[in-house]
């Protein structure tokens, strides 16, 4: 029953169920375990997408600040979502993924306005939420998400800490460390790599000469996979087969998703200058939304209906979380407020200092 | 009250909290079996089992980034980095992570981490294993940073680190550790942060200090009384992060003239924060420019050169007679 | 003299330096096609081909670190780090490797290597994009820390930096980099370490400052002479480390008063450091005391929250009338 | 010709030639293309463990400082460094491997003696000796080891890395920084892991859960070999084709040697507390020296004479180094001598306050 890791790849073509045109191309008895998934994975790559194209205006409008798109992603992230459990198991992004993860609920998409907006209250999600705060510091979140995993065993409460990181993140120092003791102590986290082919303008040759990010897996004590990052269902039940992995108490997987990263890196950075453009057409031929939706259409499990209603649901999502965002207040010495349980006697005098000049610089 | 080394009073403190409280987990490079490489975590691993006391991949980074999760999953985490310049190989975790975890999250994860570390001169160490790096933390909002001076205080500094809800650096002094030896109160014992204590109290210049420049300060202001009639008020500041400004202030108020002693090199070593906050606060009640006496601007020197080095109780006078104007 | 931003005269301080000196190496995270997030190295893997402009993988601990091997086989390499707050992967390269290398090997390896890093806050970058920790590396013996102000400062330290035989961690204000526009000197320009730059007589107050701060601070003695008639001499320090005591000092000695700006945190900002040295050169000439005008204790904050933590010149001119004890 | 690196193994058993007990297990026409080193092989061996074991004394008589004992390691430092090319390739060493060096000439332990006693003069070898200075902090070395082959490269100048470092140095993140950098510029660096059983207290399976350290080669770009640490003729074979591959310009290789610390950590440190009784008397019947020894007197290559002769000249040289180290002054306050080319203006009012200093003390 269902996938066994044992059968993946660690180098090579990634494991795919689907060909970019929407055919079959992989185990049928996989695919049917995952097929039923199908609409509920669509429907959150069109959020995402949606909710994508929003930010770019929102942006030019000044109403977000710079954001980095997760255009071409969508599948790698929903997917992988989708096998975790809201219940007992954290997901620890870092700042692309933060539009993928409707499954833990519109609370994530709020949170996530504040944080664009430059709020301080975009930086937690509610008790309950398991989504740790965005992650700026590359491959930071990973010992993090060690740490989780590990602190959940240790108070014997269930539950796999999905965390995700770069190509790029791949090469810092804290992305080793925490494959490494994540083995040692066999934590409970499935580290999902987003190989999407770029960091910033850096492309992937530039970033290792290994053969593929999941060969680190077996040098780290733990199964390394790929599979294509762009076919939703072979990573919703590539992901399935890792969680029950870690579940199990066998430790740690690595799974590389092989995606490509559609937009600019952020709406900062203009990728004209470094990606060549045949590169970009090959994988908007690979489209993630795309090759879904064929594939349940044909099924009869999607039609233009439900098309509607999802984006429509999605606009609706954006511009409630984005309203709601911009009605919550923030006083502008907020930043004294959490450094420390109790502030210090210095930071209390600083705070009547800035209160004093704030006080006057309204009165000017 | 029972006469205790430092590291003694470490040990116990350890033993205690964790006694006390289940959730404190003891992580770090060779803390189990090895009971530390100073002997702090001796025992605890076997009264406490290896899930508590963890010997960690040798690895500063995920040592005191996995502290992150573990705290915000309920434990109560105290680390050990081996040696205070080890921990520039953990600072991007320690500084950008662990101190703004409450921060970054408005409050909702507290970080009630601690992140033991020896530091300081005097043992004809390696490289990196001496340096005194107190005044960079310092500049990190969000860490207290600790430094006790006596076996007491590191009991009772320790015992409010890890039952304190923010992240703690506690820096034990390597020389210090059988050196130092003097009354610990039994059973449970805390000393509040940002409480500085007066260790010798005096009239005529007030002599400022942490950790085992403590012990140093004392005997210059003992030579400088027998030797020179001077009354030097001696203080430790126990804490670097919150600093005791108050006491410090109240001293230099009466004596007028301070002196400020530490081991980091000078150029932005914390003993200039001391001096620029006292002249804030005490300008018109100074008499004479206040004196750091500090390690020079060069890294920390190898064994033949360390006595130059380190700031002794001669330098420590000299600096209390400049002060005071008296020249020697 | 071209009228150049600082990011240009960045650039072509770069390419002139590439071109004199065949040993120069740009290392870094996309400084090559992409030349740079704030295109300080564009054109320059055009011109000098992609062994000499290197896109790096990204790990600033390796990308600092390899200068140590490059430097020693006689490169002479110019590091970029993305963004200061990502020095602290690398700390214990800069700090413990890169700043000792000369020292370590007593004299035999000179370290002619330059790291490049953005700072600064005024632009609502995420987070860790606009720490100022400039005082934590003026704590590391072995480093020289830059922080030029103007376009023609950057060119002419800039070049200093690369040609020097000593490792230079060289500070860019990113809110800088285009809104800092001013005359640069065509041809070779070398500022010297060390040398402070008087941005503005005046006889009534000293205000010290550097980097994106002393525009800030011009300003300020601008209002301050037009509002209130106070005449406040502006100093940038262009190096931190070498610190030009004597020319505040010389300053302070004339004014009896002084205003030290900074963007970090207060506690242990160089800040500290300025004022610890005033006092001790100048206490007999100071009729105030001094003021720091800085940063609060708390971490860079989120972008909604910026305009309340950066200095601006209403703060700069309340310090300025706290020291002249005008009462605003 | 002779050994491929293809031929080795990554995880698994190591290669080796020689059993333990010194009889042949390997390729016969490996161990013939090196035997002719063995008796250069056994009197480095020689000179080291003689050296270590008088350090000890040195120790006890306060003529050095705490150290790090090269006891049963032996083999795994001088096999290694008899591939490399004095005058070309860099040994870049941690503080293990420091008696294990006479290879690159009787510098290195005077050097070393001066290190020892906390002379600053020990940090460093002058020119035209390849030795990097001993490094402490753990795996700082590997960057620089990078940054010397790829400067090496920049201006065509011959020649290959040899970086050591040990298991536990494996688990810091500048390793993997390291390994990647190299791969990803093909810089000639032979990385020599001397596994060797412990970090200070901590036992391999506290380290990782990987199966071999050498599998981190492939996962970074670069074959990962697995070589009998103890085995000197199958080090030196190893190493020499492991210099090969870079020096040809395939890029850098990662060995694995494994063999086993007989020793404590350092001086300071206490075994007994932590090192299971039966482990350490399995590796000493493993002993790199014995082994290597009772071949060469049977194939006629080694007698008393010889055995004479080198430990002889290993007592000299240590006599020689620490007589020339003691006589080597040292003044007060050096300290502020190589900080920067120039000193700044703060260190020489520094320095002239501790001369008046020092001055007053000595009046005293
Ligand atoms: C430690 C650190 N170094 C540098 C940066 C600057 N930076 C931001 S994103 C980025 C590229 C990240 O690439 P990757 O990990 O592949 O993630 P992607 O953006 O492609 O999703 C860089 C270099 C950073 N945020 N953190
Ligand atoms: C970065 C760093 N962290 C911690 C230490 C303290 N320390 C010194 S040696 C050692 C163990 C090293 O083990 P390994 O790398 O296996 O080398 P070995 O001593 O076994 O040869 C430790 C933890 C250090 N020197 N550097
Ligand atoms: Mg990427
Ligand atoms: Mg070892």
């Amino acid at each position: 029953m269902g996938l066994s890791l044992d059968d993946l790849p660690a180098v090579g073509e990634p494991f795919r169920l689907l060909a970019p045109d929407g055919s079959v191309v992989g185990p049928t008895a996989v695919l049917a375990e995952v097929l039923g998934r199908g609409p509920e994975l669509l429907a959150g790559m069109i959020a995402a997408r949606v909710a994508n194209r929003r930010l770019f205006s929102l942006q030019r409008q000044g109403r977000t600040g710079t954001f980095a798109p997760i255009e071409g992603e969508e599948a790698s992230v929903v997917g992988a979502v989708a096998a975790f459990e809201p219940a007992t198991d954290w997901i620890v992004p870092y700042y692309r993924e933060l539009l993928g993860l409707g499954r833990y609920g519109s609370e994530v998409l709020y949170r996530y306005a504040l944080y664009q907006r430059g709020h301080p209250g975009g930086g937690y999600l509610p008790e309950g939420v398991r989504v740790l705060f965005p992650q700026i510091s590359l491959a930071a979140q990973l010992p993090h998400a060690v740490g989780l995993a590990w602190g959940r065993r240790l108070r014997k409460a269930p539950g796999v800490v999905l965390a995700f990181c770069g190509d790029g993140a791949s090469s810092e120092g804290d992305f080793a460390e925490s494959l490494n003791l994540a083995g040692v102590r066999r934590a409970p986290v499935v580290f999902w790599l987003k190989n999407n082919g770029w960091a910033i303008s850096t492309p992937l040759a530039a970033q290792t000469a290994a053969p593929s990010f999941a060969a680190r897996g077996p040098a780290y004590g733990m199964p390394g996979v790929r599979v294509d990052g762009n076919d939703a269902l072979a990573v919703a039940a590539v992901a399935a087969a890792a969680r029950a992995h870690a579940a199990a108490g066998r430790g740690p997987v690595l799974v590389e998703a092989v995606t490509y990263r559609m937009g600019p890196h952020t709406t900062a950075d203009d990728p004209l200058r470094y990606v060549p453009a045949q590169e970009r057409a090959h994988w908007a031929a690979a489209d993630p939304i795309e090759r879904l939706r064929v594939l349940l259409v044909a099924a009869g499990r999607w039609d233009d209906t439900q098309q509607g209603e999802a984006e429509a649901a999605a606009d609706r999502a954006v511009d409630e979380a984005w309203t709601r965002a911009e009605a919550t207040p923030v006083s502008p010495d907020a930043f004294f407020d959490h450094v420390y349980a109790e502030p210090t006697l210095r930071q209390r005098r600083q705070r009547e200092e800035l209160r004093r000049h704030l006080t006057a610089r309204a009165a000017q | 009250m029972t006469v205790l080394t430092m590291v003694e009073a470490i040990r116990n403190c350890l033993h205690d909290e964790m006694a006390r409280d289940g959730r404190v987990v003891v992580l770090g490079q060779d803390v189990g079996a090895n009971g530390g490489v100073f002997r702090a975590t001796d025992g605890l691993q076997a009264a406490f089992g290896p899930e508590r006391v963890v010997d960690m991949p040798l690895a500063e980074a995920v040592i005191v980034g996995s502290c992150v999760g573990l705290a915000i999953e309920g434990a109560v985490p105290v680390a050990e980095v081996q040696f205070l310049g080890f921990a520039w190989q953990a600072m991007h975790q320690l500084c950008g992570q662990v101190a703004r975890l409450r921060y970054r999250s408005d409050g909702r994860f507290g970080a009630p981490i601690t992140i033991r570390a020896p530091f300081g001169g005097g043992v004809r160490t390696p490289e990196l294993h001496s340096e005194a790096l107190e005044s960079q933390f310092a500049n990190v909002p969000g860490l207290h940073v600790v430094a006790p001076a006596s076996a007491a205080d590191a009991k009772g500094l320790l015992a409010t680190a890890i039952r304190s809800p923010d992240p703690v650096l506690f820096l034990e002094p390597l020389r210090g550790y059988r050196l130092i030896r003097d009354e610990v109160p039994d059973g449970e014992h805390l000393v509040p942060f940002g409480v500085a204590r007066v260790v010798r109290p005096g009239r005529d210049v007030t002599v400022v200090a942490w950790s085992a420049q403590v012990e140093v300060c004392r005997r210059a202001a003992q030579r400088a009384y027998d030797e020179h009639g001077i009354d030097a008020e001696v203080i430790d500041l126990r804490t670097i992060v919150p600093f005791d400004a108050a006491t410090v202030a109240a001293s230099v108020a009466r004596t007028g003239r301070v002196v400020v002693v530490q081991e980091a090199p000078l150029t932005a070593g914390f003993a200039s924060e001391v001096v620029a906050t006292v002249v804030e606060e005490c300008f018109y009640d100074l008499e004479t420019p206040p004196v750091r006496v500090s390690g020079w601007d060069v890294p920390y020197p190898v064994g033949l050169l360390e006595d130059g080095y380190v700031p002794d109780d001669d330098r420590v006078l000299a600096g209390i007679l400049r002060a005071t104007e008296v020249t020697a």
